[in-house]
């Protein structure tokens, strides 16, 4: 019997993997990857409590999310695509002109 | 019988009359000398004439003396401070002296003054201090006596520096302000202490000289003043005297103030200002009465004054500064006089010393004026260029002597007679002294007024403007001494002590003689016996390493040491310490802190979960 | 449906529409000219924000049943002035920086209205969904805006660290909801008031209370969510800067102030509690920071996090008086904010850069811009007679009310440490010679639009009672 | 008594309106700025004579009051009033703002920002002495601290010795407007906590005294409240240890604002503990104010002999204020109304002469290009006007009689001798100390030897040269010969505020009277 709380978990398992993915990651491309994980681990809680609550609008909540994380990543592709041609790089790290 | 507005007016204008001349020269124009002169004497003049009406219609029996004037200066529920004029014949006869003899040394001062930048400048501070010192001299309470005693300072301090471009004249003028505001940290205490033990209820309290009178014996019964704090106060009090009547150990300041203009010297330094300590003695003497040890004290301190300070007019080879160590001297005498319990005798010499010293002052005045020089080595046979100025000198050196038949004569008997009858050893000292008064008078008229001029020396005599007060003077102080000054004071010279007197004729004789063979015959040479005593010609000649300690004490212990400690303290620990390393802490906290901000955007990402894990914290926490 | 209530946002869409529309249709040689129709467009939307004053106080339901998910009450229809004001002025200030951008203007514009949406959007807010859609309508756009000097290193690095917390930032704000809305069952405020009502939480709504607390800290630069602050206000476009400092951290506190002052409201012991930490660590962080910092933009967003700090204090009373000391803080520190960025704008191209540095004897060259940084700095600096000393006194006079004296002390010693950082500009102005001689040329325009702002400081810092009582009346839910 | 015109606004708005006025005058036209300048403070000072001699003594209290309801949510009003203690101050800060003015026309550089800045720095001041509301108080305390920072900046001069720079304008002006923004934020919180506390919902100090002598704060909470006050004022008074910001301050500065600050702004600080610190916290005052009279005979003697060892003619006036207002505060903390009148007279003619003195060096230093002590000497001879003032103002300094100076500080001392005898002996020896350090001044300045390099030096000749400092010297002798009715003027006020305090035995009494179990 899979529970509520199995979803949960691995929501939270889902989140935490991204979380951590941004802060490993050098790579600004799979930054994005990893902060869409995040959002995708926020869908899986809302639908799962849509679920066990018998309330649709978490499901359409989803929706939105899923939306908003689309254009999240556009933006972020765009300026990844700035990044390397002014930058000549997609190493986040490199990307320290602005400090203290 | 005079009563109401005009004695009033009298007491007043006696009063206030300098000051209306202070303010007017300036006010109406520095630059024109006659009228500042004028209005200086005029101010003056004017309150020696009140001073006289007033005299006449005492000794007529007309005015009923002590009379007061009064209008409160401070009036508030707990302290009522009047300004008033307390006028009975101690303070008349010490105003006459001030406007009488001041007139003279005025009158003068046009002559020995004309030439000078800073003449309207040099008037204005004397008619200030001619208000000053009558402010003391008529005061009816100890604030408004404080008052006069700060103002004379003052005025002393501005007309010692008056010639301001000398060092040694600003110099001097500087530390004869600061050596009389040592003394006067005392006399305010004293004064403080007398006004709170002066009633025990803070409203009553009073500084009125004749309310204090009157509550002394009571306030003394009732143990609100006990005798130790009478005695103290008492010192306190005294500590004043020491430094305006420039007694030891604060009697430095009085050499050096010859720096001033001669005519300041004799007003100031020698006639009056200095005189106001005794004069305050007297004044209260009903203070010092109850405290005997109070009065020891002040017979000592004179005493040793009187001859401490003769014995460096021996050596002394200045002509001003031979005068100022027997104004030391003579003040000493004086004190010594109210501390043996004869304040009546002290206020007689402090009169014919008025006279006398002033003329000798006068006198050396119109020798540095005709020569432009005041070394006595660097003079000699001014009888024949300036026989007025010498024929002055001399009877004013025999006065100070104590010469038979002249007024000092009579008041310094006054004196010796008292210490014969009090206190064996002062009266040994005092007759002493009075043989070493005669041997420098002596050395200073053989030296500078006989023999031969030497040459380069062009000297001539002074106008008349100058000669006639010293005429004057020669009169009063030859004739001061049957003026019934005593008398006047309520206490009729006492019976004439044959012994006394011979033993201080034995001594001025020696003295005189003395001095007359070594500088006149040349029989002893003064240098050998500077040989013979060598140790005791530096310790004279060094006038005994007084200013030495005092200079070494300010400049390396008071202005080093101590105020040198304090502001490293200010600029190291309070503001380099306390305030600049707050101020640097603060600072150095901003310099790390901003080490946060690496510049890595994976770093902040672990921020932003630390910054969760915190509030999850946070809020187990709340 | 009650279309009235959304009358702005609609219009703004249509605005958003014909900008677009202009943008593409004008040729490059006009363009220069849109942000007139711009500042137009902000001025029609003030007319229909006045318009709709008989409908404050009703909501819109998107659907015939439930709850509404946007409401026009009096505190959403106050704030929406502000956000309207300071659209107004940063388009003034776009003026000269869009000389510098070059061809692609139309966008920008577009770009502002729609983070004027978003603002707009998230003052009537009445539902976490909404929430989230409108906060994320203002952080793109200024994404975007952040980046927008696409040759410029400074400012692509800025838009992608922006990016990248925010990305962050709002994952964790939409898992928070996600929490909440599976302990409650809906999104929408008044039922989840209704939840709480009694004081009582599971444990799963307060770790998702948390995380929306913290995506909205990020947005007003709470520490420890603030570290995007500093790098990209210092590479940013200045105007987006003015806007993202005021525009933004005013729609996160409008937030924080209907979540905390009505959902929250019984829990508000624990929020208290951890806001005035929060508190204390972001004006201690942003003011000590400033201190070493020699950029000028830099300086002003360390700044902003120390303000951050003083509109986290008042909030942290949980006292209806605080929360009116926090609205006229917000006031203040609107007009401050915004003469400060001004002169940043238009010094920054005539001096040629934003080092503290080039700011030497400002006050010879021009006295007025030198005059508005120094009134506008010094407001900030909570000197009286100009606003923000109204609006720190306020704060702080709620926090003593509050009893938390400590907060008040640390509080007090920022005032000083403050003050020593914005005379250091004061300072490189008016003490230190002119670096170039030619005196700068203010266009009248923007003269007027500076002496406005120095009037609104001021007027702000003297007529108290007027705004107090707007806003006693405003904020209440 | 009503009054048609609202005297006092009109003074305190007179200055705020040239400056107001000034902003519209063109930079160059630096002639219209003086003019405007001069016209705003002749006004405030014309009323402030006339508020001086109108104000009823027979009724004595609050007078010519303002009261403008401006912030009612919170209980702020623009209340205005003077009593006998604020209406001298107010005529002290006319005094000093006139004759500084006139004294700028020495200033040649961009003198339309400096008299903005200096006309709003006369505004804040008289706001703090006519306010009658803790918010304008604060409001207006503030308000003049701030120029303080572009005036030291921009005009004042670095401290140098033998020529190498010992401090820069710069961090005197910076030193300077932290540490009083510090202590004034010190002080606002306890404002603060004050107001709430007393939970009368009004900063109205009047309204605030009635409130809290009906419903007296505990006695505990007044005690933790008074030193926030006292402190945070007492920065600026200035309070040993805080003192240390002053004289450079005042040594940086230029000299018009040298004299205003050292003349009026640290009495802005010994008003604030009188007026609020002791007016709304008696029981506290009583508890605090033997720490105060503590440390005020270390302002004394120790401030006076840091001054001895100074070499700078400034920084030796700077802590010989810092030396002199130490008996303002010891005539404050004596709790006597002989010694309050005693300080606030103090506050007056101590503001009259330290003006003067500043002034004087601003004179000296613009002719010789140095306040250096061993560089000078012999002005006398070049600049006769200045050296008669400047002994004057040294005399007044060393409290000579005739002076202000000398009524007041005795007295602090007979109010202050029974209470604390050991201060007020050591309050006498710093007359000593003053009186040293001061003519060594006056010896190293004027006196001796006129070195070549200052022959050219110009005295102040013309009548209006001279006009700031006849004023100033003849309000001092007038008020040091006939202090008479200025004292009554301030005991008016000063004897029944005094009286409102419990004596220290009593408040003993009642506190462990109180902690005993019932």
């Amino acid at each position: 019997m899979i529970t509520l709380t199995h979803y949960l978990v691995l929501s939270a398992l889902l989140f935490t993997i991204g979380l951590a993915g941004i802060m490993t990651r050098r790579n600004v491309i799979l930054i994005l990857l990893c902060v869409e994980l995040m959002f995708n681990a926020a869908n899986l809680a809302f639908v799962a409590f849509a679920k066990s609550l018998g309330d649709p609008s978490g499901q359409v909540i989803v929706f939105f999310v899923i939306t908003v994380a689309a254009a999240e990543v556009t933006v972020g592709l765009a300026i990844a695509i700035l990044m390397a041609r002014r930058l000549s790089t997609l190493n986040a790290d490199e990307v320290s002109l602005l400090k203290w | 019988m005079v009563t109401g507005f005009p004695v009033a007016l009298a007491a007043w204008t006696l009063l206030l009359a300098p000051l209306a001349a202070a303010a007017g020269i300036p006010l109406l124009g520095l630059h024109r000398k006659r009228l500042s002169a004028s209005l200086a004497i005029g101010g003056l003049l004017v309150p020696f004439a009140c001073a006289c009406w007033l005299l006449l219609h005492t000794l007529q029996g007309s005015l009923h003396l002590p009379l007061e004037v009064k209008v409160s200066w401070l009036l508030l529920p707990d302290l009522a401070i009047p300004f008033g004029v307390l006028i009975d014949p101690l303070s008349l006869l010490m105003s006459l002296i001030v406007t009488g003899v001041g007139s003279a040394i005025f009158i003068y001062s046009t002559g020995y003054m004309a030439h000078d930048s800073g003449y309207s400048r040099y008037f204005t501070m004397l008619s200030l201090f001619a208000f000053s010192m009558l402010t003391i001299v008529l005061a009816n309470n100890w604030l408004e006596l404080f008052i006069g005693w700060e103002l004379v300072g003052f005025c002393s301090y501005a007309l010692i520096g008056h010639w301001f471009e000398k060092p040694q004249a600003a110099d001097a003028g500087k530390k004869a302000f600061l050596v009389n505001r040592v003394a006067d940290f005392g006399f305010m205490l004293g004064i403080l202490a007398l006004w709170a033990h002066s009633s025990p209820l803070a409203a009553e309290r009073t500084l009125n000289y004749q309310l204090l009178q009157t509550r002394l014996p009571s306030l003394l019964q009732s143990g609100w003043l006990s005798h130790e704090t009478l005695v103290l106060t008492g010192l306190l009090i005294f500590c004043g005297v020491l430094g305006k009547s420039a007694q030891m150990p604060l009697h430095v300041w009085l050499p050096d103030a010859m720096e001033g203009p001669t005519p300041v010297s004799a007003l100031i330094h020698a006639a009056t200002m200095v005189a106001a300590g005794v004069y305050m003695l007297c004044r209260n003497f009903w203070l010092f009465q109850g405290a005997p040890a109070v009065l020891e004290t002040i017979a000592w301190v004179g005493g040793a004054t009187a001859f401490f300070s003769a014995a460096l007019a021996v050596v002394e080879p200045d002509l001003k500064r031979i005068l100022a160590y027997s104004t030391l001297s003579q003040l000493g005498y004086m004190v010594m006089a109210v501390g043996l319990g004869g304040h009546v005798a002290g206020m007689y010499h402090l009169t014919t010393h008025a006279f006398f010293k002033a003329l000798l002052f006068l006198a050396a005045g119109s020798v540095i004026h005709g020569t432009r020089r005041q070394n006595i080595r660097e003079l000699g046979g001014l009888r024949r260029s300036m026989p007025w100025t010498s024929a002055t000198f001399f009877i004013g050196a025999l006065a100070l002597c104590g010469f038979p038949a002249l007024s000092g004569f009579f008041s310094k008997d006054e004196i010796l007679v008292l210490a014969h009858e009090h206190n064996a050893l002062l009266y040994w000292i005092g007759s002493v002294t009075a043989g070493l008064t005669a041997f420098y008078a002596t050395r200073a008229w053989c030296v500078a007024f006989l023999g031969q001029a030497p040459e380069h020396l062009h000297a001539h005599e002074s106008p008349p403007v100058m000669l006639i007060p010293l005429v004057l003077l020669s009169v009063l102080s030859i004739v001061g001494g049957y003026l019934g000054i005593p008398a006047f004071l309520g206490e009729p010279a006492g019976a004439f002590h044959w012994d006394v007197a011979a033993t201080s004729l034995a001594a001025i004789a020696t003295g005189a003689g003395l001095a007359w063979l070594i500088y006149r015959r040349k029989a002893i040479a003064a240098e050998a016996i500077a040989r013979r005593c060598a140790w005791l010609h530096r310790l004279l000649v060094n006038r005994y390493f007084f200013d030495d300690v005092y200079t070494w004490y300010v400049e390396q212990v008071q202005q080093r040491l101590i105020a040198g400690a304090c502001a490293l303290f200010e600029r190291f620990i309070i503001i380099g310490l306390a305030v600049n390393g707050l101020a640097w802490l603060t600072q150095l906290a901003g310099r790390a802190i901003r080490r946060v901000q690496t510049g890595r955007v994976q770093g902040y990402v672990l921020g932003f979960c630390c910054g969760i894990i915190a509030l999850l914290y946070l809020a187990g926490r709340f | 449906m009650n279309w009235p209530t959304v009358a702005v946002e609609l219009a703004l869409c249509a605005g958003v529409l014909g900008l677009l529309l202009t943008d593409a249709l004008l040729g490059p040689a006009k363009k220069q000219a849109i942000w007139k129709l711009a500042l137009a467009g902000v001025l029609v939307l003030g007319g229909v924000l006045w318009w709709q004053r008989p409908w404050i106080g009703q909501s819109f339901q998107p659907m015939a049943a439930g709850q509404a998910m946007f409401v026009l009450d009096p505190f959403a229809w106050t704030f929406k002035w502000l956000f309207l004001l300071t659209m107004l002025v940063v388009i003034l200030m776009t003026r000269v920086f869009t000389r510098q951008a070059g061809a692609n203007i139309g966008e920008f514009y577009l770009l502002l209205y729609s983070a004027l949406l978003g603002m707009l959007v998230l003052a009537s807010v009445h539902d976490l969904l909404l929430l989230f859609i409108g906060l994320e309508l203002l952080t793109f756009s200024l994404y975007v805006m952040a980046a927008y000097l696409k040759t410029d290193a400074r400012s692509i690095e800025a838009g992608l660290k922006y990016l990248i917390l925010g990305s962050v930032s709002s994952g964790f704000l939409v898992y928070g909801i996600s929490l909440l809305y599976g302990t409650v069952g809906a999104t929408d405020f008044a039922t989840l008031r209704d939840a709480f009502a009694t004081g009582q939480m599971p444990l799963l709504a307060k770790a998702g209370m948390l995380l929306v607390l913290a995506g909205l800290g990020f947005k007003v630069a709470a520490v420890p969510f603030h570290l995007w602050v500093p790098d990209v206000y210092e590479g940013a476009p200045t105007p987006v800067v003015a806007l993202l400092s005021v525009g933004s951290k005013m729609a996160g506190i409008v937030v924080l102030l209907r979540l905390l002052y009505s959902v929250f409201w019984p829990v508000q012991a624990m929020w208290g509690g951890i806001l005035a930490v929060l508190s204390a660590a972001t004006m201690l962080y942003g003011n000590l920071a400033a201190i070493p910092q020699t950029n000028i933009k830099r300086l002003l967003g360390y700044s902003s996090i120390g303000h951050a700090g003083y509109l986290l204090m008042g909030l942290s009373t949980a006292s209806w008086f605080g929360a009116q000391a926090v609205g006229y803080y917000l006031l203040a520190y609107l007009f401050s904010n915004l003469a400060a960025f001004f002169v940043v704008v238009t010094a920054s191209q005539a001096v040629g850069g934003d080092r503290l540095e080039d700011y030497d004897g400002l006050s010879r060259r021009s006295p007025l811009l030198a005059a508005t940084l120094f009134v506008g700095l010094l407001s900030l600096a909570g000197v009286p007679p100009l606003a923000g000393f109204v609006g720190k006194l306020l704060v702080l006079l709620a926090t003593v009310e509050s009893g938390r004296l400590w907060l008040v002390a640390i509080g007090a010693v920022n005032v000083a440490i403050s003050l020593y950082y914005y005379l250091q500009v004061v300072r490189r102005m008016y003490l230190r010679p002119a670096v170039g001689t030619q005196p700068l040329v203010v266009d009248p325009l923007t003269r007027a639009a500076l002496i406005a702002l120095i009037g609104g400081i001021l007027l702000v810092g003297i007529v108290q009672e007027p705004f107090l009582r707007a806003l006693s009346s405003a904020i209440r839910f | 008594m009503p009054t048609v015109v609202p005297v006092l606004a009109v003074l305190l708005l007179a200055p705020a309106l040239g400056a107001v006025l000034l902003c519209a005058v063109p930079a160059s036209r630096a002639d219209w700025a003086r003019r405007i300048a001069v016209a705003a403070t002749s006004v405030s000072l014309a009323l402030a004579v006339w508020i001086v001699f109108d104000y009823d003594r027979a009724t004595g209290g609050y007078q010519y009051e303002v009261l403008i309801p401006w912030v009612r949510p919170l209980g702020i009003g623009f209340h205005l009033g003077v009593d006998g203690m604020s209406a001298v101050l107010v005529l002290l800060h006319a005094l000093c703002s006139f004759t500084g003015v006139l004294i700028s026309y020495a200033i040649k550089e961009r003198v339309k920002e400096y008299y903005i800045f200096y006309l709003l720095l006369i505004t804040g001041v008289f706001g703090v002495f006519t306010s009658l509301d803790l918010f304008f108080f604060y409001f207006f305390y503030e308000m003049a601290v701030i120029p303080m920072y572009p005036l030291i900046g921009i005009w004042g001069s670095d401290v140098k010795e033998h020529g190498v720079v010992r401090f820069s304008k710069e961090y005197a002006a910076m030193k300077l407007t932290i540490y009083l923004t510090a202590g004034a934020v010190l002080a606002l919180t306890g404002l603060l906590w004050l107001y709430v506390s007393s939970g009368a919902g009004t900063f109205d100090v009047v309204a605030l005294q009635h409130h809290l002598s009906a419903f007296p704060l505990d006695a505990r909470r007044q005690a933790m409240i008074f030193p926030l006050l006292a402190v945070g004022f007492g920065v600026i008074a200035p309070l040993w240890p805080f003192h240390s910001w002053s004289p450079i301050g005042h040594a940086a500065a230029p000299s018009a604002v040298s004299m205003l600050h050292a003349g009026v702004l640290m009495k802005l600080g010994s008003y604030a503990i009188i007026r609020l610190a002791m007016g709304l916290l008696p029981d506290g005052a009583v508890m605090w104010l033997p720490w105060v009279a503590a440390l005020c005979t270390m302002n004394i003697i120790y401030g006076g002999l840091v001054a001895m060892a100074q070499k700078d003619l400034k920084l030796i006036i700077g802590y010989s204020s810092s030396s002199h207002m130490g008996y303002v505060l010891l005539g404050i903390a004596a709790l006597t109304p002989l010694a309050l009148d005693g300080a606030v007279l103090l506050m007056f003619a101590h503001g009259l002469m330290t003006a003067l003195a500043f002034a004087l060096v601003g004179h000296v230093y613009d002719e010789t290009h140095t306040r250096y002590l061993p560089e000078l000497g012999g002005l006398g001879k070049s600049l006769p006007f200045i050296a008669t003032c400047g002994v004057i103002a040294a005399m007044a300094s060393s409290s000579l009689p005739g002076f202000g100076n000398f009524v007041a500080e005795l007295l602090v001392i007979l109010g202050s001798w029974d209470r604390y005898p050991l201060q007020a002996i050591l309050a006498v020896l710093g007359i000593v100390i003053t009186s040293v350090y001061m003519l060594r001044m006056v010896r190293g300045t004027f006196f001796g030897t006129l070195p070549q390099t200052f022959t050219h030096a110009q005295d102040a000749q013309t009548f209006f040269a001279r006009l700031p400092y006849l004023v100033l010297v003849a309000v001092l002798l007038l008020v040091g010969c006939w202090p008479r009715p200025l004292i009554r003027l301030i005991d008016v006020s000063a004897r029944p505020f005094i009286s409102t305090f419990a004596h220290p035995e009593a408040i003993r009494m009642a506190t462990t009277t109180s902690s005993q179990p019932r």
